[in-house]
């Protein structure tokens, strides 16, 4: 049971991160244009060379809001006349009992270099300082012509930790609102409200590849990317995976099973015996055709490609994360006339799947397929749930379009501003 | 039980993983369930090597059909733990010249790197390469003027084809200035920053959803088909 | 040329005589006589000879011998006997058939295919994914008396594990034949080649004749029926016939091989589908079972729907359809409790007929949902092929169908042919020509006839002896042309126009109109008049041309006319039950159907 | 003409992989013997990573991932030079890295083939460090965010971080300016977006050379979350030879090395693979068209 | 033709009623020619072969069934019991070898090479036939059964469920016209035939179940009850092999009918004597109609009755029992046969007769319409 432990780690990654970060950036963000730099530099009047630049005005530093502690934002305001300065350095100090340190002020110890910044920048982030401890921070510009006086903080700021991660609220409601629809019509299946699923061509085919495989006497190959277990995408092809070997139990035919990560053939292993025992086969059910090649991409590729020309399987399923193997797989197997099922979130193989396959699952329909196969009413809620979100966001990208659009057209008026609203409210 | 530690296994960690990106308390909790994923990997590699011997080595005892095969992997694979465990061959660590068995696997004079260098990058760029070769022959197949869609996706492929080639270049380099967003080169950039953009913003929003649902599916306990069909 | 045929069904036997006048084949008269396959007769030919002698009594020919044989005329001036006698028989139950295939879907589908196609009836199909356990298949093999097995799986160079794991079911299950005794169950392999052998060596034991034909399924992209079909029909006259009473006689009188009847009915649809280069749904519609033959771009099919009819299996209708699907057929006000034991006193007492016009209003509607039943049994069979490889292009990138769609295409049909007691028998052509609609739900123009007096049988010989005098006698005589029903597919709106339509006679408008969603018109169209139909209809709407696109068509006049569907297809009746019963009393008076 | 397309229907795909093999080699023999390459008119997304580079001053810490193996080294590899060629030439502090667990030996030797040979006086551990492999690949990047040194605590060599001057100032990933990936698939620069560009507040720039494969994919993100992308070969191209006109100046009468040209010089063979490619498509669009009429003449 | 055959029931006091007591497979006959038989008798057995149980050792062992004769431990005619090992595996290099144990108990009786599966036939199973009727054997059909011959009151039902049974013949309620309600039925009647009037009303039918009546005959019975019973809705009429504890027999049909009158005090006057009762109903080819046959004694009647469908010949004054609506269930005689069809109310064209009620109202139905009642 090592296999299940690791799913999770998987679907955390994913669910809190990768794809509702992706879903945020790229949807969302109709335009934008990179602040202008701030920091213009009067010149010196008289155009002289100065031996070292002048030291900051003054320099002030404060705990960052709604962050993991021990972040501080130190800013300072530079002095006129640091153009040959190419750029600070900022360092800081712990506070020290009364008495000790080097004496250059009261309870400063030892400076540590903590950043260094273009001259153009007038604060730094310090971040990994030990959380609600204090420190002194003093910063300095440096030119080629050697570095200014330091300009120390008055007195020491402390990085306190908070319980939340202000600037992760966006995200933190995308994932509540996608929860809550999700779970609503979870909860209104269990209830019995009836839900409509589409029919996807390529799961009902499933049936057709397996009795293909039984009744040309070949095996069935599937192949559930090349990716470990902490891809979303190697799960959900494990869940098609459960179904394939299912109908393939109830065919009596033979599957194979090769995986280039150690931990996938062990979770295949596990549903591929758990399916063989739901239909009443157990004693069919062969660990070994379930296999491990190599991690390494093209070996595993050749490995596979290699079989499907000798073995000839009438039925080819690849299913997971994929990248430059799967044209070499679908041309293989479309050579050999084999029936091809695909599935992946790849974006960029799908044009390759599309077009040697028999049948691909695009992307969210793979990630339906688990829910699609059980036919359970709390998983096909579930996939109502999501397409509410899809609505949800299809309305939102729609409002910034047009008020992107808008304010185009008249850069006075109200447009502009509830743009910069929208962005505001969806973060970044 | 079989089912219901794995999943509460599952569920628990997911939920670790979740709230360590919004909760600073949890953060080094999440850390830690990443680093046990880890771990795990690792010692599964043992497994993975064990089914790789069992598999082969029962081909080679019942002289299946092609057993030879089975022998020159087993024997590919042993060469290559040995080598690089050992370290043979590897010259002695500049930085640490008093510890023996220091130096790199993969440093120049290594047997692993001598593999590396001339069995594995040729072996896999001629993989790699072999590509050039399938979607020669899917082009040729999969690309027939069938119905609209069809076409549209061909005059694309047409143009994008061209574009990225001298081709586009010499084709429709005659194209005055004012004209220059025809030209091939260009024509293609735009459809890939343009139509390809589009269409993949869609299918990674609706990819990114499906995750998110598949994820919560899995950390509700309501799909359990990951851990095999049937109850 | 003067042809005799007969049809040896269950109850009786009819015959049927054909003569050529002037060069045209007409069927002249026809005789019943009660079948004689049973004891105390237990001689076939005693019932056929009663069935001729009452054709010879009707003509005015001699046709029977004193022996009780039919009489051959030698040359065609010979005043008395005939040139040709052929039969069909469907006596004793019929061909029942045992098939197994590898997989359900695919090869056992594809024998289940052969066997109904050559006429037989399937009494239960074995395949290795057919979710019972291989002793319980045994269990069921060993219950069965089949008259005969046909074992499919694999294609070639394929599997032969399995087809061979099925033989090795059946050979120690050792299933017993209908007549017992010495019979031996004939049994035909038709699958992978390779497997030949050693199926030969598991069938070597004693109560088995083994024949091998052709793969049915040699790649699983092609099917190829012919030669299990036509073994079929060998091993039927072989075998199966061999131990009827009688029947060896009557395969010495007849000039071509006795066919399972409703084989000879699909082989005559086929020729008018061909012939005619038209898709073909027939139906024959009995107590116990109905039979439903469709050609669909030139692929035969037949399915029989076991216990889908209007007397024995009348209450099975009933129940499978549920009560509620049947009543909403009927306009008049009925007691449902009353009705259930009214069903199953019918089915009790199979023979009786409807006296009031309240019990015919509620036998067809039964009828109604027995066909509609038996007609979704039928699409869903009635598929392309599965496990076929798609050779897929980027076209089809947003429409991966898939394989195994039904060929049945309502839009696609021209010619419906109603047979069977309650369609034949109502009594007036428009209830027939509404039954047929409402169950079948024709789409865009369809033709609508019945068959007279069921000789589509005989014809099925006949047209593999003389397919011209088959072909004419279908036309003019055995078919009797209803109408047409023109009726658009999608959903129309009550209320709001849905096609215009204009009927010309060389030029001349005969009538024109609109109808209105919702609606159903007639249209006295009478036989033999052709006329060039045009609808438009509106936007949504398909009449085969796509939606919203006008469609003319030549169309010849029936008995009943034609018919303008206005209700739309999927057909949809109102859910409150009052509504339901003013909208269906609308159309019957509309159509004329209770007058 | 109907033999034709009998023909064609029924091509064996080993004709395709032949004419394939032709329409590669022809090329590259050819420029193989005459070292001529084709010209580049680099477009905006090529320009953009050499501009988001030429914008560095001297001395600022750049990271560069090498994401790749060497089965797509034949697409990268050019980019990887090119990349590490202006770097080196701009006097930044090159930080390398590898997610992959081969990329570390392709670093050595892009360092080898450039930094070693063109650049002797940059001194390993103060202008470059090459930091090795790191298994975790998404996690490895979110502990970036927080703490560099806890990502790579050693480097290739076994030196701790903390000891490398190359790396003073770092402390977490969005102290480099701008990050460079050279990526192959998973993970890559996808990844690098979703977990450190989007979680860096726009402080990072990033600019990548990807496969062609990855390329569609990655547009959707440029140029808010990526600010410039070299496409598979032609961008690799189209960079390479805006590098080498503005490095051209310095050694302006010496030819430009082969190394430096290994874009350029596959341009040819994709040329041949590409028109190829049309030609087989229209080839089998003939043959499809050909039997549809041919069975559209067999039914009516 | 002013006669017409028409279908009918038997029902009549005293026929030489035979029965053919078959094995379903050849045996051993019990009894021989002029042996008297009760009901219980056993009067042929047999064994049935045993059931198949395939088990596929190859694949339980992962090798070629080609390979698995040498790997068997067991041969063809050896006895197995369950968990008994089958085959085992020659192992990688000697080591991790692996057994196909036997999931069935019987004898191995093939082993194919094909397909590497391997049958084992279980113990056979004893089948016997009883005599059903009591009487005396007046043949032995050698191998396969008997004929047993009685003279009887024999009464053919319409419909019934449940199969064979007998018991003592019993009567509840008063008349004919009587509904059989759940307070008719007592104690006394377990393993009784019970003899109702009309309509078996559901209370009835739960009653008798409980007390252990072997079977109720009455006149009909509603649809909806006997959904109850059986627990479905009978599709097709071909019953005998219900598994619900009690044989159901109407006489006349669905619905609130009464019994014939004759039928009842046929039935009547034999209370107390063992009757024989069979279910089984088939409206199909060899159409079967439930029966009740009550032994009477030795005496001959001379008229030989072995069963099956009876029909006779219509003519003026023929009883007969209208057997559709609108006239369903009433009983009269035929008072004209008129030769031309006529047109039905429902417009179809059949041919009719006139049939002259108990009421003495005359109505016209279609021939089709009406059965035979009486001998």
């Amino acid at each position: 049971m090592i296999s299940s432990t690791l799913i999770l780690c998987v679907i955390s990654l994913d669910s809190s991160g990768a794809s509702v970060v992706g879903l945020a950036n790229t949807s969302i963000t109709v335009a934008g244009s990179k602040a202008d730099l701030r920091g213009k530099i009067p010149l010196n009047e008289l155009g002289q060379e100065i031996s070292a630049p002048p030291a900051a005005i003054s320099i002030s530093a404060e705990d960052v809001a709604w962050d993991a502690g021990g972040v501080i934002k130190v800013s300072w305001q530079p002095a006129a006349g640091t153009t040959s300065a190419t750029k600070w350095i900022v360092e800081r100090s712990e506070v020290l009992a009364a008495g000790q340190g080097a004496g250059q002020g009261a309870g400063q110890g030892p400076w540590t270099l903590v950043a260094e910044v273009p001259i153009a920048e007038t604060n730094a982030v310090v971040s990994k300082l030990s959380p609600d401890a204090s420190f002194f921070f003093r910063v300095t510009a440096v030119s080629p012509n050697g570095s200014s006086a330091v300009t120390t903080t008055k007195s020491a700021a402390t990085g306190h930790w908070n319980f939340f991660i202000g600037a992760k609220l966006p995200l933190f409601c995308a994932i509540l609102l996608v929860s809550a629809c999700v779970i609503y019509f979870i909860l209104a299946a269990r209830r019995g409200r009836p839900m409509k699923v589409r029919r996807i061509a390529a799961l009902e085919a499933i049936t057709d590849a397996v009795g293909r495989a039984t009744e040309m006497g070949r095996s069935i190959l599937f192949v559930p990317g090349i990716q470990d277990m902490d891809n979303i995408q190697t799960v959900a092809g494990l869940t098609v995976l459960g179904n394939v070997s299912r109908t393939a139990a109830e065919y009596d035919a033979a599957i194979e099973v090769p995986t280039s990560r150690s931990l996938v053939m062990e979770a295949a292993r596990e549903a591929v015996q758990a399916s063989y025992l739901a239909a009443g086969r157990a004693d069919a059910y062969n660990a070994d055709a379930i296999r491990y090649i190599t991690d390494e991409q093209f070996g595993f590729v050749a490995y596979v490609s290699g079989r499907m020309v000798r073995e000839k399987p009438a039925a080819c399923f690849y299913m997971g994360c994929f990248f430059a193997e799967s044209l070499i797989l679908a041309e293989t197997g479309n050579s050999i006339g084999a029936i091809q099922i695909a599935g992946t979130a790849e974006s960029s193989q799908l044009p390759f799947f599309v077009a040697a396959c028999d049948y691909t699952l695009i992307g969210e329909e793979f990630m339906a397929a688990s829910a699609y196969l059980s036919g359970e009413p709390d998983q096909i809620g579930s996939l109502k749930g999501q397409d509410v979100a899809k609505a949800i966001a299809a309305i939102i990208i729609i409002l910034g379009v047009v008020l992107a659009t808008g304010a185009a057209i008249a850069p006075q008026g109200a447009m502009p501003a509830a743009l910069e609203w929208l962005k505001g409210v969806l973060g970044s | 039980m079989k089912r219901l530690v794995p999943m509460w296994i599952a569920i628990i960690a997911g939920f670790v993983m979740l709230l360590s990106t919004f909760f600073p308390i949890t953060e080094s909790l999440g850390e830690t369930v990443g680093e046990i994923f880890n771990v795990v990997a690792a010692i599964a590699f043992v497994l993975g090597a064990g089914s790789l011997a069992k598999v082969n080595l029962a081909k080679i005892s019942r002289r299946d059909q092609g057993w030879g095969y089975a022998a020159i992997t087993l024997i590919c694979f042993t060469i290559t733990l040995v080598v690089g465990l050992g370290k043979i061959g590897v010259p002695q660590s500049t930085q640490f010249p008093l510890l023996g068995w220091s130096g790199e696997k993969d440093a120049e004079g290594s047997i692993f790197g001598w593999i590396y260098e001339f069995a594995l990058v040729p072996i896999t760029s001629t993989m790699f390469a072999l590509l050039a070769f399938y979607v020669a022959s899917a082009a040729f197949r999969a690309f027939r003027a069938k119905n609209l869609e069809a076409i549209l996706l061909l005059s694309t492929a047409f143009i994008v084809l061209l574009g990225r080639t001298f081709a586009g270049v010499v084709l429709t380099g005659w194209l005055p200035d004012w004209a220059s967003g025809l030209r091939l080169e260009n024509l293609s950039v735009y459809i890939m920053q343009v139509f390809n953009t589009a269409g993949n913003r869609a299918i990674i929003i609706g990819i990114a959803l499906g995750v998110t649902a598949t994820s919560l599916r899995i950390l509700l306990g309501v799909d359990r088909s990951w851990m095999g069909s049937g109850d | 040329m003067r042809i005799v045929a007969t049809d040896c069904g269950s109850t009786t036997t009819k015959a049927i005589l054909i003569e050529e006048k002037d060069g045209v084949f007409r069927q002249t008269f026809r005789g019943e006589a009660p079948t004689t396959v049973e004891e105390p007769f237990a001689d076939v030919t005693l019932g056929v000879a009663n069935s001729v002698t009452e054709l010879q009594e009707l003509s005015g020919y001699r046709l029977i011998a004193d022996d009780g044989t039919i009489i051959r005329r030698k040359s065609a001036a010979d005043a008395d006997g005939c040139d040709l006698y052929i039969s069909t028989s469907s006596a004793g139950g019929g061909l029942q058939m045992m098939v197994a295939g590898v997989v359900r879907e695919m090869t056992a589908e594809s024998a289940k295919r052969a066997a109904l196609g050559a006429g037989a009836i399937v009494m239960d199909t074995i395949a290795s994914n057919d979710r019972r356990k291989p002793h319980e298949q045994i269990q069921r093999i060993r219950e069965l008396r089949p008259d005969m097995v046909l074992v499919s799986g694999g294609t070639d160079g394929g599997d032969t594990k399995k087809v061979i794991e099925i033989a090795e079911l059946i050979a120690p299950a050792r299933p017993r034949p209908r007549f017992g005794g010495e019979y031996k169950l004939p049994l035909i392999f038709a699958g992978n080649k390779e497997a030949r052998q050693t199926i030969e060596r598991v069938f070597s034991g004693e109560g088995f004749a083994l024949s091998v034909v052709d793969n049915l399924r040699p790649t699983l992209e092609r099917e190829n029926l012919g030669p299990a079909r036509e073994r079929i029909h060998d091993v039927f006259l072989e075998h199966v016939m061999a131990h009827a009473p009688g029947y060896d006689k009557l395969m010495t009188w007849a000039n071509a091989p006795i066919m399972p009847t409703p084989g000879a009915v699909g082989d005559i649809l086929q020729t008018i589908a061909k012939g005619r280069g038209i898709n073909v749904v027939g139906v024959d519609i009995g107590g116990a079972t109905t039979d439903m033959f469709s050609v669909f771009g030139g692929v035969f099919n037949r399915t029989v729907s076991a216990n889908l009819g209007m007397s024995y299996s009348i209450s099975n209708v009933c129940a499978e359809a549920g009560m509620d699907s049947v009543l909403r057929w009927v306009h008049l006000d009925m007691d449902e409790r009353e009705l259930r034991n009214r069903v199953k006193n019918k089915m009790i007492r199979p023979t009786t007929i409807p006296q009031t016009l309240e019990a015919l209003v509620f036998e067809q509607a039964v009828s109604r949902e027995a066909l509609r039943l038996a007609y979704i049994q039928h699409k869903s069979f009635a598929t392309t092929l599965k496990g076929v490889q798609q050779q897929r292009t980027v076209g089809d990138a947003f429409s991966q169908k898939e394989a195994g769609g039904s060929l049945v295409d309502n839009m696609a049909l021209d010619l419906m042919v109603a047979s069977g007691g309650v369609l034949s028998h109502a009594p007036r052509m428009e209830q027939t020509a509404l039954m047929m609609i409402d169950a079948f739900e024709p789409e865009g123009f369809t033709e609508i006839a019945k068959d007279s007096i069921f000789m589509m049988p005989h014809l099925g010989v006949l047209a593999s002896v003389n397919p011209r005098a088959a072909m004419e006698v279908f036309e003019k005589d055995c078919l009797v042309v209803l109408g047409w029903c023109i009726a658009p597919r999608g959903e129309v709106r009550a209320g709001r126009p849905a096609f215009d339509f204009t009927l010309r006679r060389t030029n001349e408008v005969v009538a024109q109109g609109q109808l209105i969603g919702g609606e159903m018109r007639l249209v006295r169209f009478g036989h033999g008049e052709v006329g060039m139909l045009e609808v438009r209809p509106e936007r949504g709407l398909d009449m085969g041309a796509g939606p919203g696109k006008p469609v003319t068509r030549e169309v010849r006049g029936g008995a009943v006319g034609i018919v303008l569907d206005a209700r739309g297809r999927p057909l949809k009746l109102p859910t409150s039950a009052v509504e339901r019963r003013a909208c269906v009393e609308k159309w019957l008076k509309a159509l004329e159907v209770y007058e | 003409m109907s033999k034709f397309i009998t023909i064609l229907e029924g091509l064996d795909r080993r004709w395709i992989f032949l004419a394939m093999a032709i329409s590669v080699a022809g090329p590259i023999l050819f420029i193989g013997i005459t070292g001529k390459t084709l010209p580049e008119t680099p477009t905006p997304t090529a320009r953009a990573v050499y501009k988001e580079i030429e914008a560095l001053s001297p001395g600022t810490p750049v990271l560069i991932s090498f994401d790749f193996d060497p089965a797509s080294g034949g697409e990268l590899t050019p980019m990887a030079t090119s990349l590490v060629h202006q770097c080196a030439a701009r006097g930044l502090r090159m930080v390398f890295i590898a997610l992959w667990p081969l990329g570390p030996q392709l670093i050595d030797e892009t360092i080898k083939r450039v930094i070693l040979a063109d650049y002797p006086n940059l001194k390993e551990g103060v202008d470059y460090v090459n930091l090795g492999f790191q298994s975790g690949n998404e996690s490895v990047m979110k502990v970036m965010l927080t703490d560099f040194a806890k990502a790579f605590p050693i480097t290739k060599n076994g030196v701790a971080v903390g000891d490398v001057v190359a790396l003073k100032g770092i402390q977490r990933v969005d102290n480099f300016p701008l990050l460079i990936t050279i990526s192959a698939g998973y993970p890559g620069a996808k990844e690098w977006i979703q977990y450190v560009i989007s979680s860096s507040g726009g402080k990072i720039k990033m600019v990548t050379g990807c496969t062609g494969v990855q390329t569609p994919g990655l547009y959707p993100y440029y140029p808010v979350q990526l600010n410039g992308l070299l496409g598979a070969i032609k961008g690799a191209a189209e960079y390479e030879s805006l590098v080498n006109s503005s490095l051209a100046p310095k050694d302006s009468s010496a030819a430009v090395p082969a190394k430096y040209l290994e874009a350029q010089r596959r341009m040819g063979p994709q040329l041949g693979a590409h028109l190829l490619m049309i030609a087989l498509i229209i080839l089998g669009n003939i043959a499809f068209f050909a039997q549809r009429n041919s069975k559209v003449r067999a039914t009516s | 033709m002013a006669k017409a055959y028409t279908p009918g029931l038997k029902v009549t006091a005293r026929t030489t009623y035979r029965v053919r007591r078959l094995l379903p497979v050849s045996g051993d006959v019990r009894v021989k020619v002029g042996d008297g038989v009760s009901a219980e008798t056993v009067v042929a057995e047999t064994f049935l072969e045993g059931d198949v149980f395939p088990i596929k050792v190859a694949g339980m062992l992962s090798v070629n069934p080609s390979e698995l004769m040498p790997l068997m431990l067991k041969r063809a005619g050896d006895t197995v019991q369950v968990g008994d090992a089958l085959a085992r595996s020659k192992g990688i290099f000697g080591m991790m070898k692996t057994e196909a144990k036997s999931t069935a108990a019987g004898t191995l009786e093939s082993i194919s090479e094909s397909t590497g599966m391997v049958i084992i036939r279980g113990a056979k199973t004893p089948v016997q036939v009883r005599a059903y009727v009591a009487g005396k054997i007046i043949e032995v059909i050698a191998n396969e059964g008997v004929v047993v011959e009685t003279d009887a009151l024999f009464v053919q039902g319409i419909f019934g469920v449940g199969g064979e049974t007998w018991g003592t013949l019993m009567v509840a309620g008063k008349s004919h016209t009587e509904d059989l309600l759940e307070e008719h039925i007592d104690a006394s009647m377990k393993g009784a035939i019970v003899v109702g009037g009309a309509r078996m009303t559901a209370g009835g039918i739960r009653r008798a179940r409980e007390v252990g009546v072997a079977a109720l005959i009455c006149g009909g019975i509603d649809d909806a009850d006997l959904r109850d019973v059986l627990g479905y809705d009978l599709g097709v009429a071909v019953t005998g092999s219900e598994k619900i504890g009690i044989t159901l027999l109407v006489t006349e049909g669905f619905g609130d009918i009464a019994m014939a009158k004759r039928t009842f005090q046929l039935l009547l006057a034999h209370v107390g004597k063992m009757a024989s009762v069979n279910g089984a109903t088939q409206i199909r080819a060899g159409v079967m109609r439930p029966e009740i046959a009550v032994p009477l004694g030795e005496a001959s009647s001379g008229e030989i009755f072995t069963g099956g469908a009876t029909a006779g010949i219509l003519d003026i004054g023929t009883p007969v029992r209208i057997i559709r609506d609108p006239h369903f269930g009433l009983l009269g005689s035929v008072s004209a046969l008129p030769e031309q069809p006529a047109v039905l109310g429902s417009g179809s064209k059949a041919r009719v007769l006139e049939v002259a009620l108990e009421s003495g109202q005359r109505v016209i139905v279609p021939r089709a319409n009406v059965e035979l009642v009486g001998d």
